[in-house]
């Protein structure tokens, strides 16, 4: 494992390289050379199988996070590539000709996120939704609740309550208040 | 007997078939509603369902053929009555069954099932076409080991008229083709419950996966005359059934505990066994049933 | 020894000719060896047919001084059977056309394969 | 495989993507809704067009009452024989199947299950509805022969419940497809359905479960709701 | 009378003058040539006239001045004067042929070529036998020298082969010659005939090599490679005239040496001649390439004709005229093929398909090929049937195989080259050009052998009763093929709808019923010609030689009568057949099933007459030599036409790719003469209890298993018309049961079967046929949901399959009822049932047919189809109101057929009360069921009309899709596989073994043959080696024998 990091290392220059388990580690590597990597672990190093490809939206640092995580069967183990690319016109160089499952990863990715696969097959298709036309859901800027009051005729009167202060007071009327107050009720 | 009041009974034979043929269908669903710990449908809900559909406000059709389905199997229906003689030794509850014998029984039943094969095809719906091709083929093998026993019985009476038949098995139940002849008798009661398409033998009309198959495109009145249709056509076979093997009916007391026991038998069968894939329930009769059929006829070719 | 007269040893001779040719004919696989098996073939055939026409202490049909100056006596008593002779001299006629034929094939048969092996010209088979 | 060995079918498919991405950035028609040209026996051009040749897509017409005392009759026969379109659209789908148990045993009112819209009277929409299936429900519910009932279930279909502020679930059911019966409660129980149902049954037998109607009479304003947000409008505007 | 010297005093003459004035030009020397042969056919045809009018007496002519045997001398009887007119004339019409070629060669070609006639006709009327052999020398000579002219290494190799095998060939003849002398003192054949040289001590000898001689002449089989290569290698004129000439000249040497070896050798003779035509028959299938093929076809013909002319002594007075046909047929059809073969020039058969570029030369072809066989009118049809005939009559049964195989084998490979001309791709191969003077030649082959054909039927006894104006008609369409179709096709409605009234009052009722299946039935498909386009060339003429062999087979009063009308009638539905696209290989083993029965009543009929001497059909209702087989085979033969189990592998294939209006002809017409033959065979053999009734229930079990295995197949095919000609198979099937039960109510039901099945068959075959005209596919899942284009097409349909179904009210049910009852008075229960579930499954595909292309999805391609043909909808309206007749009247057709049968059934007819049916088992009213059924119909679809008369059209993708909605109508229509299921539990059943069995028989024919002629291996050495081995082996059975 520490040889294949090695390795990676003085090829790609990993960085960030973090052993989550003895047999897997995560590690960022700059967006020209993942692509490449990659292929290099497939062909070479054994990791035959493609296991998924996720992205995190890092709005702080005006960037996105790519995961491509490989397995490899033989010696059990796993290598994670992360790789963090600009927020503004976001593109990415497509995996498809790799895996064929990559070509849905990025189809959900595309829809979710709004990150350009060219090339990559069926891309451009619906995954979850259909006739989607605002902006990607899943960017944090997009606000849901927003979207859901212009778009689904929101009926008046509601109220919200906390479940746990609600029932507590329903039911326990009397006992003080002791517990952490949740952050997410307005 | 006048033709005109030999009308007038048949009409009013036809509604104690139909009638019959609700309340027998009604009280079927409530004992298996019982065995299942529930109270099940009201008696009155096939009376009620058959009024609601005819209530229907939409109506849409296919074209031509999509009518000519129900009608063909209500006419095949009805035929099959016409052509049967209900009670023994009754003249006004023969109908008018000195037209045609056995023979013509036999193929009549196919006319209404023809006829819905070709209205359910007219709907376009792919799941009609899936449960026609399994009825039919399905039907082709039942055919095979009724037609056997059938026949078996043709010639032991040496007739192909039922009210002979019937009139061969009377007095006393020894007498019935069932204890005569029990080896054709098993072959068209076990070929029986495919006629009659309960579980294990209601692939075609499987109703979660292929919507109900055949009529799934069928609502309102069409469906209205369907299940009229389908309640006359139950009570029909038993009848048959009755005629052939457990020795006809003398009076209307008789045919109804007899056709209730008859239809029995093939709920009970229903309840009691999971439902087989189509070339397992061709295969099923081409086995057990065809070796009786088989020997049913041996027994009558020396 | 009866047997052994001149129109016996000819028959033999002719015979053991005939199988020489036919051994020939049938063995050899040079295209002029069996055209020169069939000249033995043929000769074979003649002599037999010669053989066949002699009758002891007779001579040969040729109507010349010797038979023709005694003329009281039928000529036909003196000379062998003469029409085996007659047949000969054709055979001979058709056994020299056929060998020139023969021949001819040979030539252009070579030309055209530069050859004259009999087992290299099975173009049409089957 | 390690250079970009890609074969003629992806090749194709690539080529389809990319003409699709041109053509759907607004419309959204899939390429089997596309029009298409096909040769006929003859030599000569047929022009299809999916959207609108396959179906009949008429608009819907109210179709009234006629006699009073004749449809009382009616009423109450539809009232004591629900069959319901056995469809589960939420979580609140879980919430049915308990009704066929001894213990509930939805039977004895007369409600029975049929699988097929054609055949059904009664669309029980089983709490929340996303976006996509609402587009299904409203296919569903339009085969359906008229008269015919919903029965929503849950908060979900009321104002969204917990699925307020969903991108892809609505908020309010009655402003897609009428309702008859609503059923508060995240999620109600089987009892609060039965109840339902015998709500229902009042509301047919007095007549007042003419739903069915209302959709056809303020069929735009449906219309024009459903389409608001399934911006990917496939279907003729009505599923006959 | 110019003395037959003179043909060789010319051929000499011009011979030695050529030599001299060859200065003056080839075209000028090659004219010379044909004046000479000219003359001599002039001179052949003088005498030839003379005798055929018998004032003429046979003339010696004696050369030198002397008597024999001193010199030579000739005859000119009239065998000698017949054969050198052949020579002569084939030298005559060939010299125009080849007269370009052997210009080119130079003068010596040309003189050589006369030379060769010469040798040929001196080989014939000489009486001295050692002049024979010089000439049969020269003839060779002559032969290996004309293929020397020639060049290239193939065929040169082919003439040094030649000249090798004929040295040996000589050398025999020479020593037998020399010892025939010794022993007999005279060359002389009368001389020697009158010697009983056989008698003499070591003259067997003598006689057995003159005899081998003669025999290897005639290319026996095996030692025949040498004449093969000749067949190839040699110039197609030249070909032509080895083996129309040469071999006709060698073949009356054989005949005219045979008095010499007296009558013990007829046996060889025969033997070998057997031997060959099997042989070089069986070895031909192997062929691909034509020339060769032709060889082997020429040698085959020669063998037969060596057997006929061993059996002269049994044949006896017949022998001349069956020779005489099968040798004129060879001879003018094998010299029209070999020049065809030169205008051709494709070496292997597929390139044949470039003649359907000259469409003449396909007629040509096709005559060519059809009198090798033996097709009526040519005269080996009578001949051959003579042959059959008297051998069967004396007892030679193994013979009669030993022919009919080997015309079987020589079928097979004439017949697949044929259907390469007819149908194998040629977009690639250019037209050939046309040389008139290479086609003139053709034609006259081709025109002499109808011309002689019709004087063959004429010169027998039984021939000239045949009625050729059906066929002069057929004719006529040939002549005016050029006309647009609507003339046409009135025409031959009119010709036909004028022959039935001639005809329709001499037949008695029983066969009335077919003729009018055949003829108001051809009437009716034939109107459905009308809708086609253009001149649709070639169709009419075999339309209607089908028809005219079916109505012969009807009036026909002599068994050869029969057998004409039946090989009419196969000939034209072979046509018929072989029009539809990729109809080629079915075509073939119609063709060859047809052939193997029509054997099979050929030698029925052979065995029919051993004990009556008589040509009336009626002999076939008292046979009483072999009987069993003699009926067994007359029912083998008709079951091909009916396409039973074991036999049926043609009819899908035949019937589901033919012409939309050809379908109905061959199926719903076509295979009635079967029937039709069966009920005259199964009245031949009388009622059913005697010593047949075995033999009636083989054939009902074979009825049975027909109709299961028919309708088995049916269920899975794909393409509609081949599910149509499944049930067919399994329709016929009920109809062959039926017949087979042998009582009054079992032939009513086959009776009945037979008219509704042509009934429902005609409409569904023309429906189906109409429909895949407008939407230009077979295949059921192409299509779909046509009810709404196409609603006069769905409502026959539909008709058609209800009344097929045996679903009460129309009209079959009349036969299922009748089926029963047939079954439980006979008591063959388990056929019964097998068949009962025959038709359960016809059920399957039944629904299949309508559902696939009527119901369900339209296609994309056929929104805007039109409905089908009015002229295909006059017909198909007309057999539905017969059906509708039926149904509502049934007495009216079956009271009359109970009559018609009652003579021959007497026993336990139905009995009719007021409409209404009644047996000993079961009754039936059929006009009141019909009433019944159609009243509550009428009933429940006014209630459903008038409830729902409001009701909204709905469009096809209207439907309930899960809350989904289809994409395509070719994925929303369920038609592919339909019956999986029903697959998974029955395919045991459908397992092709039937086709398994003929396929292995025909590759072990294959194999055989392919392994077999690896002795032909090319070398000449070993083709020598052959002749000797031959003449050893010969030697060695005939001492032991």
């Amino acid at each position: 494992m520490k040889e294949l990091v090695e390795k990676l290392n003085t090829k790609y220059a990993l960085q960030d390289i973090i052993y989550q388990r003895d047999n897997m580690v995560f590690a960022t590597i700059s967006k020209e050379l993942v692509i490449e990597a990659i292929t290099y672990m497939r062909d070479y190093e054994g990791f035959a199988h493609f296991v998924m490809m996720s992205c995190a939206d890092w709005i702080e640092d005006n960037k996105f996070q790519l995961t491509y995580i490989l397995n490899n069967p033989q010696q059990r183990c796993d290598v994670a590539l992360r790789v963090m690319i600009e927020r503004e016109n976001p593109t990415m160089t497509s995996a498809h000709h790799l895996w064929k499952q990559v070509w849905t990863y990025q189809r959900e990715i595309r829809e979710a996120f709004g990150i350009q696969f060219p090339g990559s097959p069926r891309v451009e298709e619906n995954f979850v939704l259909e006739g989607w036309t605002d902006k990607p859901h899943m960017l944090r800027d997009f606000d849901t609740h927003e979207y859901a009051e212009k778009t689904y005729f929101p009926r008046g009167g509601r109220t919200t309550n906390d479940p746990a202060t609600y029932m507590r007071e329903k039911l326990y009327p009397n006992q003080p208040v002791t517990a952490k107050k949740n952050k997410n009720v307005e | 007997m006048n033709i005109y009041v030999k009308i007038a009974y048949t009409f009013l034979g036809l509604m104690i078939v139909l009638n019959w043929g609700m309340l027998m269908r009604v009280t079927f669903r409530k004992i298996g509603a019982r065995m299942a710990g529930r109270h099940g449908v009201p008696f009155r809900q096939p009376w009620i369902d058959l009024i609601k559909n005819i209530a229907v406000r939409t109506t849409l059709t296919h074209g031509v053929m999509f009518y000519l389905g129900p009608v063909f199997r209500f006419s095949g229906a009805v035929g099959l009555f016409l052509f049967m003689p209900i009670l023994f030794g009754k003249e006004a509850w023969m109908n008018f069954s000195f037209e045609g014998d056995l023979v013509l029984i036999l193929y009549f039943q196919l006319f209404g099932m023809l006829g819905m094969a070709l209205g359910a095809g007219e709907g376009g719906q792919p799941h009609s076409a899936i449960g026609i091709s399994r009825g039919l083929a399905q039907h082709a093998a039942v055919e095979l080991p009724m037609t056997m026993g059938i026949i078996a019985l043709a010639i032991q009476y040496q007739t192909l008229s039922i009210s002979e038949i019937v009139a061969a098995q009377q007095g006393g139940f020894l007498h019935w083709s069932f204890f005569t002849n029990p080896v054709a008798s098993a072959a068209i009661m076990l070929s029986a419950l495919g006629a009659f398409g309960y579980s294990p033998f209601n692939l075609v009309k499987a109703p979660n996966e292929i919507p109900i198959g055949p009529p799934t495109e069928y609502h309102g009145t069409y469906l209205g005359v369907l299940m009229t249709s389908g309640n006359i056509l139950g009570v029909m076979e038993t009848i048959l059934f009755m005629n052939l093997v457990f020795g006809g009916a003398t009076n209307w007391f008789e045919l109804i505990i007899k056709s209730f026991l008859i239809y029995f038998y093939a709920v009970f069968v229903g309840m009691v066994f999971p439902r087989f894939r189509i070339e397992q329930s061709v295969a099923w009769f081409f086995k057990i049933p065809l070796l009786l059929g088989f020997i049913a006829i041996l027994m009558y070719s020396f | 020894m009866e047997f052994i007269n001149l129109g016996n040893i000819g028959l033999i001779i002719g015979f053991l000719l005939i199988i020489v040719g036919f051994w020939g004919v049938l063995t050899q696989k040079n295209i002029i060896k069996i055209i020169i098996g069939f000249s033995i073939l043929n000769t074979g055939i003649n002599l037999l047919i010669v053989s066949l026409g002699y009758v002891k202490g007779k001579t040969a049909p040729i109507i010349d001084a010797t038979i023709a100056t005694e003329g009281n006596y039928n000529v036909a008593d003196k000379i062998v059977d003469p029409v085996p002779q007659a047949l000969v001299l054709t055979a001979i006629v058709i056994g020299f056309g056929i060998t020139a034929l023969m021949l001819a094939y040979a030539m252009k048969l070579y030309k055209a394969k530069k050859s004259l092996e009999i087992n290299k010209f099975n173009d049409l088979k089957w | 495989m390690s250079e970009l060995n890609i074969n003629s079918k992806v090749q194709e498919m690539l080529e389809r993507s990319e003409q699709n991405a041109k053509n759907s950035e607004k419309t959204f028609v899939r390429p089997e809704d596309e029009v298409r040209e096909v040769v006929a026996p003859d030599g000569s051009i047929i022009k299809i067009n999916p959207l609108y040749d396959y179906f009949s897509g008429e608009r819907p017409k109210e179709e009234k009452p006629k006699n009073a005392i004749v449809e009382k009759f009616l009423n109450w026969a539809r009232s004591e024989s629900i069959w319901v379109l056995g469809f589960g659209t939420g979580c609140g789908s879980i919430e049915i199947p308990p009704l066929v148990t001894p213990r509930y045993d939805m039977f004895r009112f007369g409600v029975q299950m049929r699988p097929t819209p054609r055949q059904s009277n009664a669309f029980i929409i089983s709490g929340y509805l996303s976006v996509k299936t609402l587009k299904r429900v409203i296919r569903s519910y339009e085969q359906m022969p008229s008269p015919k009932y919903v029965i929503a279930l849950g908060s979900c279909t009321i104002n969204g419940g917990m699925y307020y502020d969903s991108y892809s679930t609505i908020n309010r059911l009655d402003k897609y497809i009428p309702v008859d019966v609503y059923i508060a409660g995240c999620m109600p129980r089987p009892e609060a359905l039965l109840a339902g149902f015998g709500k229902l049954k009042e509301l047919i037998k007095e007549g007042k479960a003419e739903k069915a109607n209302e959709y056809a009479r303020n069929f735009d304003e449906y219309k024009a709701n459903q389409k608001k947000i399934i911006k990917d409008w496939n279907m003729p505007d009505y599923n006959w | 009378m110019v003395t037959p010297i003179y043909i060789v005093a010319t051929a000499l003459g011009v011979g030695f003058a050529i030599g001299v004035l060859n200065k003056l030009g080839r075209n000028f020397t090659g004219g010379l040539v044909l004046t000479a042969i000219a003359f001599m056919t002039f001179i052949s045809f003088q005498w030839f006239a003379g005798f055929y009018s018998g004032n003429q007496l046979p003339e010696y002519i004696f050369t030198a001045g002397f008597q024999p045997p001193l010199s030579i001398n000739l005859l000119m009887g009239p065998f000698e004067a017949f054969f050198s007119l052949m020579v002569n004339a084939i030298g005559l019409v060939g010299g125009i042929y080849m007269f370009n070629s052997l210009k080119e060669r130079g003068s010596n070609a040309q003189v050589v070529y006369l030379i060769l006639l010469m040798g040929l006709n001196v080989m014939i009327m000489t009486r001295d036998i050692f002049n024979l052999f010089v000439f049969m020398e020269i003839a060779s000579i002559s032969i290996a020298g004309l293929i020397l002219l020639e060049s290239g290494t193939r065929s040169m190799g082919a003439g040094f082969k030649y000249i090798l095998a004929t040295s040996v060939i000589s050398s025999f003849l020479l020593i037998g010659v020399i010892f025939a002398y010794y022993f007999v003192g005279s060359l002389n054949i009368d001389d020697l005939i009158t010697s009983n040289l056989h008698l003499v001590k070591g003259g067997s000898i003598a006689i057995f090599l003159i005899m081998m001689a003669v025999i290897l002449e005639l290319k026996p089989f095996p030692a025949n490679g040498w004449g093969l290569d000749v067949y190839e290698g040699s110039d197609a004129g030249l070909s032509a005239v080895i083996s129309g000439a040469s071999a006709s000249a060698s073949l009356y040497v054989l005949y005219k040496l045979m008095a010499i070896a007296g009558p013990e050798w007829n046996y060889y003779i025969s033997l070998l001649g057997a031997i060959t035509f099997v042989g070089s028959n069986l070895l031909g299938i192997k062929q691909e390439n034509t020339r060769r093929m032709l060889g082997y076809s020429s040698i085959g013909q020669l063998g037969l004709l060596t057997l006929i002319i061993g059996f002269k002594d049994i044949l006896g007075e017949n022998t001349i005229y069956i020779a005489f046909g099968i040798l004129i047929s060879h001879y003018l059809a094998k010299a029209g093929l070999f020049w065809l073969s030169g205008i051709i020039k494709s070496k292997g058969l597929k390139g044949w398909s470039v003649v359907r570029k000259h469409p003449f030369f396909l007629f040509l072809m096709g005559t060519f090929v059809f009198a090798l066989i033996g097709f009526p009118p040519f005269p080996s049809f009578f001949a051959k049937w003579t042959l059959v005939m008297d051998l069967t009559a004396t007892g030679n049964i193994a013979w009669v195989v030993a022919i009919l195989f080997g015309s079987m084998m020589e079928a097979v490979y004439l017949f697949r080259w044929l259907g390469y001309a007819i149908k194998a791709e040629n977009d690639h191969i250019e037209p050939v050009k046309i040389e008139w003077s290479k086609i003139i030649p053709v034609w006259i082959a081709a025109l002499s052998l109808y011309g002689i054909g019709y004087y063959t039927a004429q010169l027998s006894e039984i021939g000239s009763g045949i009625n050729f104006i059906p066929f002069l008609f057929v004719a006529v369409l040939l002549a005016l093929d050029f006309l647009p179709i609507f003339i046409k096709n009135t025409l031959a409605i009119a010709g036909m709808a004028y022959y039935f009234y001639t005809v329709y009052p001499s037949l008695d009722n029983l066969r009335l019923i077919f003729e009018v299946i055949f003829m108001v039935g051809g009437i009716l498909a034939l109107i459905a010609g009308y809708a086609y386009k253009g001149t649709r060339s070639g169709f009419y003429p075999v339309a209607i030689l089908m028809y005219a062999g079916l109505t012969g087979i009807i009036e026909a009063n002599t068994t050869l009568e029969f057998f004409y009308g039946w090989e009419l009638m196969t000939a034209g539905s072979y046509f018929l057949i072989i029009r539809g696209k990729r109809s080629m290989p079915h075509g073939l083993s119609y063709m060859l099933f047809s052939i193997g029965g029509a054997y099979a009543l050929l030698a029925a009929f052979g065995m029919a007459q051993v004990s009556q001497i008589s040509s009336d059909l009626d002999i076939i209702n008292h046979i009483t030599y072999l009987p069993q087989w003699a009926y067994g085979l007359l029912i083998a033969g008709f079951l091909t036409k009916t396409a039973s189990v074991g036999l049926h592998i043609w009819l899908p294939g035949a019937h589901g790719e033919a012409e939309s209006d050809v379908s109905p002809m061959v199926s719903a017409i076509l295979l009635k003469a079967g029937v039709f033959g069966l009920v005259l065979a199964l009245i031949g053999m009388g009622a059913a209890d005697n010593q047949f009734s075995g033999l009636a229930y083989t054939l009902g079990w074979v009825g049975a298993i027909t109709a299961l295995v028919g309708n088995l197949m049916a269920v899975f095919q794909e393409d509609a018309k081949r599910l149509l000609a499944y049930s067919s198979i399994g329709q016929l099937g009920y109809i062959v049961f039926a017949l087979a039960i042998m009582t009054h109510l079992g032939w009513l039901t086959a009776f009945t079967y037979s008219i509704n099945h042509f009934m429902y068959k005609a409409i569904l075959f023309l429906t189906i046929g109409a429909v895949v005209l407008r939407v230009g596919t077979h295949d059921m899942y192409k299509m779909g949901g046509l009810i709404s284009r196409m609603p006069f097409a769905f409502i026959a349909v539909l008709i058609g399959i209800i009344a097929l179904s045996g679903v009460p009210p129309l009209s079959g049910f009349a036969g299922k009822w009748l089926f029963y009852n047939a079954v439980l008075d006979k008591g063959w229960y388990f056929q019964g049932i097998i068949v009962f579930f025959a038709g359960g499954i016809a059920f399957l595909y039944l629904w299949r047919l309508i559902h696939t292309i009527f119901l369900g999805q339209l296609k994309d391609n056929h929104r805007n189809v039109k409905d089908i043909s009015i002229w295909f909808a006059i017909p198909i309206y007309i057999l539905i109101m017969g059906i509708m007749v039926f149904s509502v009247k049934p007495e009216w057709v079956l009271q009359p057929l109970g009559e018609i049968l009652a003579p021959y059934f007497p026993n336990g007819q139905v009995n009719w009360v007021a409409g209404s049916a009644s047996t000993a088992l079961g009754y039936w009213s059929g006009t009141k069921v019909f009433i019944t059924v159609v009243g509550v119909f009428a009933i429940a679809f006014a209630f459903l009309a008038i409830s729902t008369r409001k009701a909204h059209k709905l469009k096809q993708f209207d439907i309930v899709f899960s809350g989904e909605r289809p994409d395509r109508p070719e994925t929303t229509h369920i038609a592919w596989n339909v019956f999986a299921g029903f697959y998974k539990a029955v395919w045991p059943a459908t397992i092709p073994l039937v086709e398994k069995f003929w396929d292995k028989v025909t590759e072990m024919l294959h194999d055989t043959a392919g392994f077999t002629r690896r002795i032909y291996s090319g070398n000449g050495q070993a083709y020598m080696l052959h002749l000797v081995l031959f003449v050893l082996v010969t030697y060695l059975v005939i001492i032991g024998g």
